[in-house]
Order: structure tokens, then C-alpha cells, then sequence
């Protein structure tokens, strides 16, 4: 036909890891929308958390981190895709002090991910045990400040240990959406994909 | 030439395809028929490799679709039953483009063909619109450009007429009698016959995983109701 | 909010690639100097940005307010002790300098994120990053873009269709149990059906990239990006 | 009664509903005919609440529904146009359970009603399967069975028929039919009105966001041309 070289099709199982990334990414980007902004120089709370926990948990190190990254790259185009729908590199730098946070997501999945599913093809997750969930979440949490944190300081200006204050009380609640994701897990309504 | 021999086929323990055996001559207008989940999407989902038989095969011109599915997915167009869960871009250009991106053509025939698809359909204007802001009936129209626009051997459409208005309706049917005539392969799977009975070449009916009847249309129309399919002339 | 607007300044005319390097290059620069002087260049870098792309300055202070007013406030966070004398100058003038720093970053990328559509971002990832991760990604962003809206509809519809059936009279956290539930399971479905829908249409490793060419106007700008990305090293 | 007085609605900047005045009374059966992108499902969201009239009002019993949506929505039954977006559960059984464990039923009942839902759209055996590993027109079936076991003083259906084998519809219009019979009010959105313009009591096309045509059936039907809506007759 018409073709002029051949045509390399991906191969059916890619392309359903490919568009479960996809539609964590879609669904981190939804999550971000949920955010509720608080008062004064705080960050936003937000459910982005969520999109990197089940991206980590169905997905595995590697088409979870695919899945953030795509996230991050949608919103460096300019798709509304950050807390209350900002876009931009320039925001993903400096973000409300809070950019550090949007690459510990990608970071935090692939940890996560890594730590689950310990290769790069992903299990079931069913086949997860809670001990591992819980660990691979919570290092997934870690990260997140380890590298949202001292990013805060390097664009805010503010000494590590204030900036440390300032995001501690967030740790509370992000340990229940840990919960809640696991719960969600649990209830097998992850389960069969 | 489409055909497939002794096709099995089922989902965990439900035996849905149970032997079917078919074979499409290029440039014929088919139509295939059964009652609710008798297995007609599943069938046609086999064409193009979207499933894998349990057993026998499907080939393309001599190709098993399940070896080599490149054969399959270029030269057979697909419609799917729900319009909305096919597209994959944006905006009705960038969605109408994909699949002649993806044949790797250069930009100028890319071009050609999306213009042209989209002008076979009456949507010539509304290459910049964004397909979640479409009625249903100008969905469903974008949904076989994008089929038409890899300008398929054969084109296959999961109940393309659903939801359509009385016109739009008219309009693609016109245009399938247009793509026949230029020896496209049509196989058009629906519940209503009326209009399609008479343009159609050939009538597939299934039932309990079997070709159950495959006739010129009008020698069937007698027989439908017994196979729980309505006669389209009352 | 800062989105694309068509237009046809020079800002516009720039070849995507260009006006990323330039993005990345001035982002390192400012960050890697917080000083006086680098801050009062980099800002007027900034506004030749926005006039680049014909935007008013005020417009673009006006879209980032929020983030200003979080960042504006992390000087007197910075300042506040905790005992006499209260607020000390000194930590506050840094965080001072360190948040301005980051408003020339905000301004060029008000002025790319403005005259960029998402999808030149994306042909220009599929052209930067060489073969099937490339592919991934720019295929990727494509089909992010038009999904996240759609989730979003998704929990809508599922709202609806609680309402629908006088699911009001169940407890809120049922509710809110439901429709979180409904809504990842639609979200999954639909990652099914878009795989079948990829696979039908023959989605490829090695398809046709989107048209994108350097033009003249691009070396001067792709050299002014270069240098900036480099500058830190310079300094030292 | 559900009375729909001047009411108008638009989408962004477009007029969709541009002072629609419409009453039915209890027990009517009336069908909302009209083309692609006319307003149809615009306007039933309106009944159950699920849209805010940009002016005008929807009353049920009296009742403005904006006020109080939850009596709207427990009297009025409501079937989507697309029945995957109707779905609150994942098997059949749960998903028809639904509503009624919403009105504070107790189990005898949910059940009987869930039982006799499921019988008047053929799915007797289905309780426990998956939705979503049904057939697009069986699960065209559960979304109706849905609105049926609540037993609502209404029924409001867009597009119901559609996807539907023959046996279906006819199962599902015969249990229409008794219904009314019983003193439901029934809607039906359509774009093919066989079988349906001899059993309703009226005909209500819209165009151009206005009521274009309100006339028992038979008188519709020579004017339905000129509004792109088919002769049933023919
Ligand atoms: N993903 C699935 N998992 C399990 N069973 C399935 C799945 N998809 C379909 N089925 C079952 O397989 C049978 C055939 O389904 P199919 O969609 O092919 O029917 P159909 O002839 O297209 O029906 P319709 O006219 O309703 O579209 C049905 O009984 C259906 O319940
Ligand atoms: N969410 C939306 N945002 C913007 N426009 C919309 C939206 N939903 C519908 N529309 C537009 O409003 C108009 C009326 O839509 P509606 O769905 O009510 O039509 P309909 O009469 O039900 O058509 P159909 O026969 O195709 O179902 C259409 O032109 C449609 O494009
Ligand atoms: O600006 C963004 O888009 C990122 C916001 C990050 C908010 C952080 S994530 C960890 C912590 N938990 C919250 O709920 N909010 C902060
Ligand atoms: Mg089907
Ligand atoms: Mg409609």
C-alpha cells in the first residue's frame, strides 16, 4: 500500500501499561484540581498524593514513573494540570514554594514502585502484601519531602528547619491518604487490572 | 479476502464464539446480525487482533491477523460500537490524522487524506473543534473519518447508525454506498435492517456462536424474526 | 489563568525547542545567582520575554498572584524570631533576594506557556528525546491532555448519577466512598478501552512526527539559551 | 405533575433551551422527539435536578425541583443516554439495588423489586455478573431496570431503546406499557419512533431551544419531516 516504511506496530502488552500511565497521569492532574488552597504563605492541601501512590502500587518503578513524568511534561506545556490549575515550567521551579514536591511525585512513584513490585515489570496488586504497600507508600512520603523540603529553602530563601515547620503538619495528613489508598486497595477495587 | 475458520472464542468460562466460519470477498457489503450479546462485537474484534482466538484463525489476504496483526490494523478500518471510546486526540484534525501518522505517510498526503475523510462525512469545517464539544451524531461521523482516513480495504462498523439523527443517518449511509461502489469491503453490524437491507450484499446472522444464516439480505428477511431479529419492512 | 493565545509575535515565530532551552537556560542562571545584579538582569530578560510574546507585565503579575502572595510572604516568615528583637533584617532580606530571583522565572514562562500550544511542546519532546521513549512521552502528553478533563467529567457523571437515583438520603461518607470508587474504576476502564482503541489504530513506534523546522530567527535565541544554562559555570 | 414553565439554559455562550413551557400531568406517556444537538437531554437533566435553569423553573407536585431535588429525584426515575454513565456499582444486581436501598426499603423488598426489574428487560440470570462484562445492549438493560425498581411516580428515559435487540424492546415497551397503565408518567427521548407513536399519548418535538410541535402522536406525524425527524410509517 501506500505505507512507505514499515509500519513497527507496539506491541499489545506496552500499549496497556502505556495507557494506564496515561490515565494516572490524567488522574493525578484531576487530583490536583481538588486541591484546596489555604490561608497565607501555606501550601495547598492536595490529593496529587493519591495519583503517585497508585501509580507506585499498579504500575512499578518504571510505567509509574512514565505516568508522573507525563504529568509533569503536560503541565511544562502548559495544560492547567498543577494545584489550582497552574502550569508552566517557571511553576515547576518555583511553584507556591512548593515545585520540590511535584518532582519528589515523580520520584517518590518510582521509589515506591521500586520497592513493591522490586523489578520493573509490575505484579498484580493483589499479589502485594500490606507490609510491603505500607512501606513502599511511606518511603514514597519520604521522598517526597526529602525532596519538596529543602527545595522549599533553596527557593524561598527560608532555613531548612523553618521550612521543615512549615510543611510538618502536612505529614499527618498525607500518612491518611497513605491509608486511604491502601484501603482503596484492598477493597480489590484495583484489583483484575 | 477476510476469513475466518472454526473461530473460538471465550470470556473465562462463557463460551461466546463457538465455530465460526466466514469468509468476505473483497468489496462486498456486509451486514451481521444477532440478538444482544450473541457475539458480534467479539467477532468483529478478531478481525483487526484485538482478541485473541481460543481457537482457529482469521487471516487477511492470506495473513493470520494473530502472527502479523500489521496486515490486519491497516487494511481493515474499524468503527467501534461506542464512538467516544475510540478517539484519541483532542480535536477532530489531530484525531482524523492519527492513524495515517502512525502508516508513517508523509505530511502532504496526511493532509490529503484528512481533508478528504473529513469532506466524505460533511465535517469539512470542523478540523479545529474539539470532539468532546460534538453532538453525538457529528461524533459518530468523526469516528469513521478516522476509519475512512487510513483508506481501509475494508471497513468495519459496530452499529455506526446508533443515536443518529434522521438526516446524519441518511449521510452515512450514503457514503458507505459511495465506498462500496469503489470496492471498499463493508461489514456493518446493527439491530435495525430498514434502509440496509437493500444496499447491503449479503446478511451474516449469529446465533448461539454459530453462523446461524448467511444469505443475500432479501432472501433472509423471512426468516429473521425466528432468529429474534426484526423485519425491517414492518 | 496563563494559556495558549493565537497569535503571531516573534515569541509566537519561535521554533518550540528554542523557546525551551531559553526557559531551562534562564531558570539555571537566576537560580544559580542569587545576587543583585543577576537579579535586576535576568528581570529585565524577563519583560524583553513578555514583550517577546506581547504580553503586559501587570496581566501576567495579575494571573500569578497567588503564587506572589505565598512567595512575597516568605520573607517575613524568614524574619519572624522567636524573641527579642522579634524580626531580625538580615534573613529576611535574603529570602527577599531569593524570591525575587524566581519572578524572572515566572515571567518567561508566562511568555512561553502564551505563545506555545501544548502540542508544539509535545512535537518538540518527540523530536529531543530519539526513539521509543520519545514516542512514549509526546504520544503520551498527547493523550494526557485530552484525558484529564474527561476524568474530571467522569467524577461529575458519577456524581450525577448518584443524585440520580436518590443517593442523597445515604450517610456523606458513603457517598463520598461511592464516588470515589465509581471514579477510579471509570478512570481504569477507560485506560482499557483507550488501549484497545490505540491498538486498533495502529499505534507505532516509528510514525510521521509532527512538522517543526529551526529558523534564522532561532540560532540567536538557541545561542542566548546556551549561554545562560552555562553561565554558572563561567562564574566559578 | 411535573411542570416545566419558560425555562432556559446554555452551555458557555450557547443557547441551548431558550423558554421551553411544558406540563405533564400524571400518568402521561410522552415522547420528546427532536435532532442531533437539539436540547433533549439538556432538558430531562432539568426534570431530575442534575442542571440549575439559567431562568424558568421545573416543578414535580408542585415543587420546585431546585429547591428540593431530593423529592424530584425519588419520583422521578431517570435512564441516561449513555448507560455507562449510569452505573453506581459493579454487578448487575448491586447497581439495580441501588436506588431502592436509597428509599429506605427493606431487604424483602429490594429484592422483589430488583427481581421484578431485571425480569421486564430479560436479565433474569445476570444478577451477579459484572457490568462491565456485559454487551453495549445488555447493559443498555440494566441502566433501565435501574429507574424501573424504584417504581417512580415517573420515568424518564433518553434514548432508551437503543442498542436493543428486537425481543428487548418489545419486552421493555410491553413493560412501558403496563406501567402507564398503572398511572406512571413516562418520557421517552427518541429518535425512531416505531411502535412507540401508537402506544404514547403525545408528541413533543423541540427546535431551536422552543417547543416546536405538542400534539398527540398521530397528528405529528406528517409535520415530522420538515423537523429532520423520520416517519415512522415508512
Ligand atoms: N469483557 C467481557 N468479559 C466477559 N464477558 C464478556 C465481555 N464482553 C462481552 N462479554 C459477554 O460476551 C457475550 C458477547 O458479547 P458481545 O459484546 O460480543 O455481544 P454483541 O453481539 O455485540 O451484543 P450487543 O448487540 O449487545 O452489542 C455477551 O454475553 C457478553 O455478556
Ligand atoms: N457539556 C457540554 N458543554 C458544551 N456544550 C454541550 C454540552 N453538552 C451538550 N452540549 C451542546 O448542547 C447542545 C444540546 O445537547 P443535548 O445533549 O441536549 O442534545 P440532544 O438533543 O440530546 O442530542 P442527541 O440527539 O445527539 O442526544 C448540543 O449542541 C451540544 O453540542
Ligand atoms: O503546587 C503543586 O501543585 C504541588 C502541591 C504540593 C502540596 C504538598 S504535597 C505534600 C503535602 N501534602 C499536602 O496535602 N500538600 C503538600
Ligand atoms: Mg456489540
Ligand atoms: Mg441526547
Amino acid at each position: 500500500m501506500a505505507t512507505e516504511q514499515s509500519v513497527d506496530l507496539v506491541d499489545d502488552d506496552t500499549v496497556g501499561w502505556f495507557t494506564k500511565a496515561v490515565l494516572l497521569a490524567a488522574l493525578t492532574a484531576a487530583l490536583a484540581q481538588i486541591s484546596i488552597p489555604l490561608p497565607g504563605a501555606l501550601p495547598p492541601f492536595s490529593l496529587q498524593p493519591f495519583g503517585m501512590f497508585f501509580a507506585g502500587l499498579l504500575l512499578g518503578p518504571l510505567w509509574g514513573g512514565v505516568a508522573l513524568l507525563l504529568y509533569v511534561l503536560v503541565g511544562i506545556a502548559g495544560a492547567p494540570v498543577f494545584s489550582n490549575a497552574n502550569a508552566g515550567l517557571g511553576y515547576v521551579i518555583a511553584g507556591q514554594g512548593t515545585g520540590g514536591f511535584l518532582v519528589g511525585f515523580l520520584v517518590g512513584t518510582v521509589v515506591a514502585g521500586a520497592i513493591a513490585h522490586r523489578r520493573t515489570s509490575p505484579r498484580p496488586v493483589a499479589d502485594l502484601s500490606i507490609p510491603v504497600q505500607a512501606l513502599a507508600l511511606t518511603a514514597a512520603i519520604v521522598v517526597v519531602y526529602a525532596i519538596g523540603v529543602p527545595w522549599m529553602s533553596m527557593v524561598t530563601g527560608l532555613s531548612l528547619t523553618r521550612a521543615a515547620a512549615l510543611m510538618a503538619p502536612y505529614v499527618p495528613l498525607d500518612l491518611v491518604k497513605l491509608g486511604v489508598a491502601i484501603a482503596i486497595v484492598q477493597g480489590g477495587y484495583l484489583s483484575g487490572r | 479476502m477476510i476469513a475466518v475458520r472454526d473461530l473460538r472464542y471465550q470470556y473465562g468460562a462463557v463460551t461466546v464464539l463457538d465455530g465460526v466460519t466466514l469468509s468476505i470477498p473483497d468489496g462486498q457489503y456486509c451486514l451481521l446480525v444477532g440478538p444482544n450479546g450473541c457475539g458480534k462485537t467479539t467477532l468483529v474484534r478478531h478481525l483487526n487482533a484485538l482478541l485473541t482466538p481460543d481457537a482457529g484463525t482469521v487471516t487477511v489476504d492470506g495473513t493470520d491477523v494473530t502472527d502479523d496483526p500489521v496486515v490486519a490494523r491497516t487494511q481493515i478500518g474499524m468503527v467501534f460500537q461506542h464512538p467516544r471510546d475510540q478517539f484519541v486526540a483532542a480535536t477532530v484534525g489531530a484525531d482524523v490524522a492519527f492513524g495515517p501518522e502512525n502508516l508513517g505517510l508523509d505530511r502532504d498526503e496526511i493532509d490529503r487524506r484528512v481533508t478528504a475523510a473529513l469532506d466524505a462525512v460533511d465535517l469539512d469545517g470542523a478540523r479545529e473543534r474539539r470532539i468532546d464539544a460534538l453532538s453525538g451524531g457529528e461524533q459518530a461521523r468523526v469516528a469513521i473519518a478516522g476509519a475512512l482516513a487510513m483508506e481501509p480495504d475494508y471497513l468495519v462498523l459496530d452499529e455506526p447508525l446508533v443515536g443518529l439523527d434522521w438526516p446524519a443517518r441518511e449521510s452515512v449511509l450514503d457514503h458507505l454506498d459511495a465506498l462500496a461502489a469503489d470496492g471498499t469491503g463493508i461489514i456493518v453490524v446493527t439491530h435495525d435492517l430498514r434502509d440496509l437491507h437493500e444496499r447491503a450484499d449479503r446478511l451474516v446472522a449469529l446465533h448461539e456462536g454459530q453462523v446461524a444464516l448467511d444469505v443475500p439480505p432479501a432472501e433472509a428477511l423471512d426468516s429473521l424474526p425466528d432468529l429474534g431479529i426484526r423485519d425491517p419492512r414492518c | 489563568m496563563l494559556s495558549y493565545r493565537p497569535d503571531s509575535t516573534f515569541a509566537h515565530r519561535l521554533d518550540p525547542r528554542s523557546k525551551l532551552l531559553v526557559q531551562f537556560g534562564l531558570a539555571i542562571a537566576a537560580v544559580a545567582h542569587p545576587t543583585l545584579p543577576w537579579l535586576v538582569g535576568t528581570t529585565a530578560f524577563g519583560l524583553g520575554a513578555l514583550a517577546a510574546a506581547r504580553l503586559s507585565p501587570l496581566a501576567v503579575l495579575r494571573a500569578y498572584r497567588v503564587v506572589l502572595t505565598v512567595l512575597a510572604l516568605a520573607p517575613l516568615i524568614a524574619g519572624i524570631a522567636f524573641g527579642p528583637p522579634w524580626f531580625r533584617v538580615d534573613p529576611a532580606l535574603r529570602s527577599a533576594l531569593y524570591v525575587g530571583r524566581i519572578l524572572p522565572v515566572l515571567l518567561v514562562s508566562a511568555a512561553y506557556l502564551t505563545s506555545t500550544p501544548v502540542r508544539d511542546t509535545r512535537a518538540a519532546v518527540q523530536r529531543l528525546i530519539p526513539g521509543k521513549p520519545g514516542q512514549i512521552l509526546g504520544i503520551g502528553m498527547a493523550l494526557v491532555v485530552r484525558l484529564f478533563p474527561l476524568v474530571l467529567a467522569d467524577v461529575r457523571e458519577v456524581r450525577d448519577a448518584i443524585h440520580a437515583r436518590g443517593g442523597e438520603t445515604r450517610p456523606l461518607w458513603d457517598r463520598a466512598r461511592l464516588l470515589a470508587v465509581r471514579s477510579l474504576e471509570r478512570t481504569l476502564d477507560r485506560s482499557d478501552r483507550l488501549s484497545v482503541a490505540l491498538r486498533a489504530r495502529c499505534f507505532a513506534w516509528n510514525p510521521t512526527l509532527p512538522p517543526l523546522s529551526f529558523a534564522r530567527r532561532d540560532y540567536p535565541v538557541l545561542a542566548i539559551g546556551i549561554a545562560l544554562a552555562v553561565s554558572p559555570l563561567a562564574t566559578v
